[in-house]
């Protein structure tokens, strides 16, 4: 089986990250994965992205065209998304910094008031793992939470016990809004 | 009493580069609250001493050319003419 | 050593620097700049020269002088600086002095933009620069892949006395990736006899790139050829998957191969007998295999991110006993599953062996008009 | 009786020869400034109308989107022989090619030189922001001592990577260059002045004295990892004394057919 | 016009001076530099532009400057100078200028040396730089050809916004041979639309070399293909010579096609039906029509100098149809009517249309080892 | 009582490091006298057997037959940047570069002012003609005015083609090169300066002092069309004039390291 | 019927110039003609030569392996050519610059002491026109020698009267050495 | 008197330029008459008047590094060694 995620935003909101510490877990779980970005700065302004493509064989394309699962961490990704996202997908959006609803009923589109819950938990870039907890919440057969935390102690730069706390209680918090914003959705 | 100025600053082109602000001698530029459509925070006019002599130095500095200023001239010569 | 997540620029710079490279010179370009980067930090860590040159032609150049000595030497660049490597190339191939070039190949002609493409296929297989010469050249798929190929590479350019070109494009130059780095290799110690070491003990060595005299030239290039006919006859690398009972032969190489791959998947869930053939080995190109292949096959495709190059060695190779269609995108899309797997089941309702030329027209999916800009 | 009366002037506006394009330029990057004074200049002289620009391949390589005047952009460093073929097939009309310090300064260096040795009648304005903006970060030839950037991690080595580049004082060197002069952009007085260099360059091209050449110190907030008020100080503080601002070349003035 | 003795690289300065040249860039090399130096003389005589550029690299971007303000531009240079002219001429085709370039080719690769040579017919025709592009090349065998192409590559470059390269090889380019050179044309006045002659009166033209959205480089590099398609529908020319009978073709372009001639006319006195198709566009290469001869003949023997490049476009046309076979001499050599004779008979000897694959080996005769030199 | 008596020593003869090979200049080129000078050099600082020449493309491009030391023939314009690649791996060799006026001053020039800024540690013999010896006389950068060539027929034009471009001064206004003279072969006492500086040039590079050059104005009897002795009247009237001769930096030893 | 003759020696001694004033000549006459030098100053020094090939139909190959006609004007063109010649082809020598004598018995080898006879015609330049005038009388099918005088006159630098009479003369003597030389051989 | 001095020309390296001749301060260089090898007319020695000094002017200029130059030199250190 194959999972494709694509992470979207401004840059400087985690997104190249987020897709990163997916990429670690799947890698860690033995799956095969890719992390691709959207890259070079010869394109400035706009969104970044990257798409994360997990799966129990080879990977061929590490792009896709209709992504079935979309983090979108701003209003510009998810005009840019909306139209995209495969049918029956996934569009897990930032409600904080969006200011419209999607329009799109063949899709899951879950809004997570993401940059508020960051805030409360008393750091804004907390945002990215907010999210990153709403997908595995969302689209769980990805991969356990459990294996996500603890590449996040192997792999990122999260090793002081503060800082992995904090991250852990973010993405449980994203599963938790999820968890509601899914039930409502 | 110094010649009178105002600006306008035009928000959806502004940056938020926040240069302006910094070298307004009479502080009259602050940045916003809010986010224009690119998502930058624009430079507002905010002359709240009414200190703005126009002396251009925002728009001089204004890498995305966003700021217009106007300057108070002695009337008489204008009245004339138009 | 253990399995890493690892973008594909860095990968093939830790692999260089881990195959034993002595020195790198280059020139910033994107999608190529990461490899740069890294060994500008990697390589004074070790004590190895890393030199940002002036421009391009100035790296080759620098390339060519480190070769001389007899040192591992590389350089990488993406499309627009290859095209200024050209003399600094047909140089070092008349000189016959190894040297390893990554080329991270993107969108063109012209500045083009900086995404993915495969157009200058052409460009490194049939015409590195001016003369009868031709780079070794090594078209990774993935990660892991280019990592190994850049122990290969070294090896290769010093046995054969050739440039080796790594052709890729931003998307693994890009992309994160499991996989194993090998050990380090000591560097090599020694320099070869022909290297520019200084003539205190011996007679002088002379690397002279060319021949003024008729005779010698021929002689020299009848030399060259020969060379070039060993390496064709004994570097040929490819892969291939599930073409044993094929009768519809997907053909594709670097990133454009491994998204067949997926298509060849889907298509044979849907019951067509279709197989990939991957050549590793962009030059010298597998010929043979892919002849012998098109003695049972109904067909080909041949799947590029350009608009058709690649898909003439094809051609030579299957010599008219089946047909071999084309399906390519260009100016930075890639060719997706679903596009190829269209185009596979087209083929596949087409050709018959009896009639290789029966109709079937297989394009890239051609643009909507109104995202076209004219050039003013 | 005196009647005490006053209306309104605009004392500053955005040029004419500026587009109503947004630019893609990160906030606070001086490149637009740059834009903004040659626009204005173009305006004050009255030749947008004849005026062709060569672009560069650099963050400026959308320039043609940003001025309405008609433009090409050249190969990466080539700006100056195209720009000379143009001119040269259209001695009437006024050409400008805008570089970067990547550009000009290190894959370009011998066109620029030979632009300025055959005195050809162009105008150059060289953004000098000592680092290569467009592909993030790297090591400029005007780069500064010590200056670290994605190429030179440890910062700049004057034992492996040489000393900062300083392309006008060597073009002033040459005869066939008339106008030569670096001015920076760092604070209102200093645009002043660099607006003034702009337009005698193209005035010497106008009057048909040869070559003119500004140099901008210029920034890269991005890359120098600084806000843009980090970026105007430290151009000020670390670019300008290793770059000194003036007037390197006026031989046209000096003599004596034209002042500023 | 009188018919004068002219030499191959002044007569084509000339006569691209008749055919309203309107300015000239170049860099000196062997064996080109006869072109240049004849410009030096006679542009500024008319009041037209020379100037001799700092490198090749100046000069083609100057040659793209000026063809940017709609005047006709043409520089010239031999291999290692075109090398350099890569970048420059992927850029020219993307920002669609049109330019002409004529190249002396010599042998390579390297420094090599100047005596003529083919070995470029890759660097031209299948990759004059990085990226999807192709100029229209033009390969003239006689000195008189050569004048009328210079017309015919304004003309087309003109029409086509593209780059036209007239290909050839110093033997063309050193020689004098009676010609008649056309009456001088006016030159164009009126600049076309998309030129760049300031924005005065219209708005503004912009002529950009790139497409940073990968969408939009794909739509324009769509439309690029389909200009190229209908240059390759429109623009194939070619010489043929007692093809209707010929059992067997003998293929070459430029100076080695009308050495080939010589060797045809001696086959027919020995009564072996041979024919010579010359290729006068390299590209569009006439593959239609050398396809159609296939389904006649019972052998095909190209002759280059070079190691055999053409020959794969030839295989390519004749699509197994028949056997095609290779006759090449490197380094300056001539392949002589002795030499292609020979090959002729061999070839006539083995080749049966019932057998496309009879062994039947022909090379250039192979050089006696004492004329090698070895690299040091 | 004192006894007269004298015996016989060989004060001048061919250089070792100069190979048995005949050469192929033309009568009288002074390419054969600056070989020869250099290998004089070679000899006297014993560091034949350590020296790889980087030779040129140009009339030198022999160069390699001449000379008993391990040589490369770089491609035109590019010596600078293969012996840059040369010495950063071989940091114990002496590297030097020769080149010709159309190769350092016209299509190299990006290289030889690059080598310079990076204070490459190699040596530049640059042989100054004023003319491309080998491809049969065209214009070089550092042509004189008026002076007709095969590609300025009518007499270079400063106003198209501009005035003579002096290397060395440029090089020499670049903070990483060290030791930049210009002399010339005119006669034996200006030999005897030229092969001092020549010697000087090594020597810096030896003493790992940076980056040097010699600018040696030469001459091209058969493209100048002039007998050899006309040729040495014709630099020393004209071209000294032009060029002139002498040590432009010797920054080592302002630095008080070492002097000549 | 096909004509080739190869005019070789130093740069200097006018072989180009003998050449192109056959080619001309043949061109006048209604042939075809091709002339083709060696070229390129990249190579100084040794003997500069030219190919003439002058044919009744189209010319293939502007160069021949084995020359049928040569012209000697130095020792180092005689070591060259001599055992290039065709069989039975005709090689004719200056020599009063040569110091051996032919060895192939296969070949036509026709000494003309032709720098003495330009000194005695007062001008050493002469040399190449002697040397013509003895191709013209010793294969003299190529062309007559009047259309050579003709061209002389049409496309050389020698419509002077005095430079013409000169010229004349050369070929002329030239025709009588050969006559003489040809006769003993 | 000045010490005194010979030279020696290796006459088929020679180009016969006439550089050497030219610099001669004793005129003890002349061109020959006849050919070598190559084609040209090598310098000769001629010292007629037994003037050379050695001064080597003659080896300095000349650019086929074709002469060797000798100088008597005050003898007894000589002896003394060998
Ligand atoms: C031949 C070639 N080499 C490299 C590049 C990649 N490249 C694009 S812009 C640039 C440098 C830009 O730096 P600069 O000229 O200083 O302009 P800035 O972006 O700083 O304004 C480089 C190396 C290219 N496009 N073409
Ligand atoms: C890329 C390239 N362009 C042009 C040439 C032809 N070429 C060979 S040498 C030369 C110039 C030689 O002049 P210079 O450097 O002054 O050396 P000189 O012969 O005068 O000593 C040129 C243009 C070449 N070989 N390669
Ligand atoms: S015009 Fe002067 S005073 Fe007014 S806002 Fe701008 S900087 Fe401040
Ligand atoms: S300077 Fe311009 S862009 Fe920057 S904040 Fe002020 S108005 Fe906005
Ligand atoms: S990267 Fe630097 S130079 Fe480029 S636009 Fe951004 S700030 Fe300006
Ligand atoms: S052409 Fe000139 S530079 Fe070259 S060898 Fe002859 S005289 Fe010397
Ligand atoms: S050594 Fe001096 S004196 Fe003797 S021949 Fe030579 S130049 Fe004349
Ligand atoms: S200087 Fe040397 S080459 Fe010239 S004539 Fe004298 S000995 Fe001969
Ligand atoms: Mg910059
Ligand atoms: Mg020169």
């Amino acid at each position: 089986m194959q999972y494709d995620v694509v992470f979207s935003g401004f840059g400087g909101q985690g997104v190249l990250y987020a897709g990163q510490l997916l990429a670690y877990a799947a890698m860690d779980h033995g799956l095969h994965v890719t992390w691709m970005p959207s890259y070079g700065p010869e394109m400035r302004g706009g969104t970044a992205n990257c798409t994360v493509i997990v799966s129990d064989e080879d990977i061929g394309s590490p792009l896709v065209t209709h992504p079935t699962n979309v983090i979108a961490l701003n209003n510009p990704s998810v005009d840019k998304y909306e139209p995209l996202v495969a049918q029956g997908g996934l569009l897990i959006y930032n409600a904080s910094l969006t200011s419209r609803t999607l329009t799109r009923p063949d899709i899951r589109g879950i809004p997570i008031h993401a940059s508020e819950a960051a805030a409360e938990l008393g750091n804004l870039r907390l945002l990215n793992m907010i999210m990153m907890g709403a997908l595995l919440q969302l689209a769980d057969a990805i991969v356990p939470i459990e294996v996500v935390e603890i590449a996040l102690e192997r792999h990122m730069a999260t090793r002081h016990a503060e800082l992995l706390a904090l991250n852990r209680s973010a993405l449980r918090r994203g599963m938790a809004l999820a968890n509601f914003a899914g039930a409502v959705a | 009493m110094a010649l009178k100025g105002r600006i306008v600053i035009d928000t959806e082109r502004c940056k938020g580069c926040e240069l302006c602000a910094s070298v307004c001698p009479h502080v009259a530029i602050h940045m916003s609250d809010t986010f224009n459509a690119k998502g930058y925070r624009p430079a507002q006019w905010a002359d709240l001493n009414n200190e703005c002599t126009g002396c251009a130095s925002c728009a001089v500095l204004c890498p995305e050319a966003a700021i217009r200023v106007y300057r108070e001239v002695p009337a008489r010569a204008v009245t004339t003419t138009t | 050593m253990a399995i890493e997540l690892l973008k594909g620029n860095e990968a093939i710079a830790e692999a260089a620097v881990r195959a034993g490279v002595d020195a790198y010179f280059g020139y910033p370009i994107t999608p190529q700049t990461e490899l740069l980067e890294y060994m500008a930090k990697r390589m004074p860590e070790l004590g190895r020269v890393f030199l940002q040159a002036e421009s391009e032609l100035g790296a080759i150049n620098m390339v060519y002088g480190a070769a001389c000595a007899g040192k591992r030497a590389m350089t990488s660049s993406s499309s627009p600086g290859v095209s200024l490597m050209q003399e600094g190339l047909s140089y070092i191939a008349a000189a016959e002095v190894p040297v390893v070039l990554v080329d991270v190949m993107r969108g063109g002609p012209g500045l083009g933009n900086i995404a993915p493409s495969q157009s200058d296929y052409f460009q490194m297989v049939k015409s590195a620069g001016h003369g009868d010469f031709k780079p070794i050249v090594l078209a990774p798929a993935s990660v892991q892949e280019a990592v190994d190929i850049m122990d290969l590479a070294f090896d290769l350019a010093d046995k054969y006395r050739t440039i080796v070109t790594v052709l890729l494009d931003g998307t693994i130059g890009q992309m994160m990736e499991p996989a194993e780095l090998p050990p380090m290799k000591p560097r090599r110690t020694a320099a070869p006899g022909w290297a520019l070491t200084g003539a205190a003990d011996r007679s002088k060595n002379m690397i002279l790139p060319f021949r003024l005299q008729v005779d010698d030239l021929e002689a020299y290039n009848l030399q060259l050829q020969q060379k070039l006919a060993l390496i064709a006859h004994s570097e040929v690398r490819y892969h291939e998957q599930m073409v044993d009972d094929a009768e519809l032969i997907v053909v594709g190489f670097g990133t454009a191969g491994r998204i067949a791959q997926t298509a060849v998947r889907l298509a044979r869930r849907q019951g067509i007998k279709a197989g990939l053939f991957r050549p590793i080995t962009l030059w010298p190109f597998p010929e043979r295999r892919l002849s012998q292949l098109a003695d049972d096959a109904r067909g080909f495709l041949v799947v590029e991110m350009n608009a058709g190059q690649m898909v003439e060695d094809v051609r030579l190779a299957v010599g008219g006993q089946a047909p071999v269609k084309f399906l390519g995108r260009m100016g930075g899309s890639l060719p997706m599953p679903d596009d190829i797997l269209a185009a596979i089941v087209k083929l596949d309702q087409a050709s018959t062996r009896a009639q290789p030329d029966a109709p079937c027209t297989i394009e890239g999916p051609s643009m909507p008009l109104k995202h076209f800009v004219s050039v003013n | 009786m005196t009647i005490e009366s006053y209306s309104e002037a605009i004392v500053a506006d955005r040029p004419k020869a500026l587009s109503k394009t947004q630019s893609h330029y990160c906030p606070g990057c001086l490149h637009g400034l740059a834009h903004r004074l040659i626009a204005e200049v173009l305006d004050e002289l009255a030749i947008r109308g004849t005026t062709l620009m060569v672009a560069p391949v650099g963050c400026a390589v959308f320039a043609s989107n940003y001025f309405e005047c008609d433009s090409v952009v050249a190969p990466h460093g080539r700006a100056p022989a195209v720009a000379t073929g143009l001119k040269r097939v259209s001695p009437d009309k006024i050409v400008f090619a805008y570089q970067g310090d990547g550009d000009l300064a290190s894959i370009g260096t011998a066109e620029i030189i030979h632009a300025a040795a055959r005195g050809e009648s162009i105008t150059v304005i060289f953004i000098n922001n000592a680092v290569y903006g467009m592909t993030g970060g790297q090591m400029a030839p005007t780069s500064l001592v010590g200056m670290k950037t994605t190429s030179s991690p440890f910062g700049r080595d004057v034992k492996t990577m040489g000393s900062p580049l300083k392309m006008s004082e060597l073009i002033a060197g040459i005869d066939g260059a008339t106008f030569v002069s670096r001015r920076s952009m760092h604070n209102p007085a200093e645009i002043r002045k660099a607006k003034k260099a702009i337009r005698r360059a193209f005035e010497v091209q106008i009057n048909h004295q040869g070559f003119s050449l500004v140099e901008l110190l210029s920034n890269c907030p991005t890359n120098w990892q600084m806000t843009p008020l980090e970026s105007l100080r430290w151009i000020e503080t670390r670019m300008v004394p290793v770059f000194p601002l003036g007037d390197l070349k006026n031989a046209a003035a000096n003599n004596g057919l034209k002042g500023v």
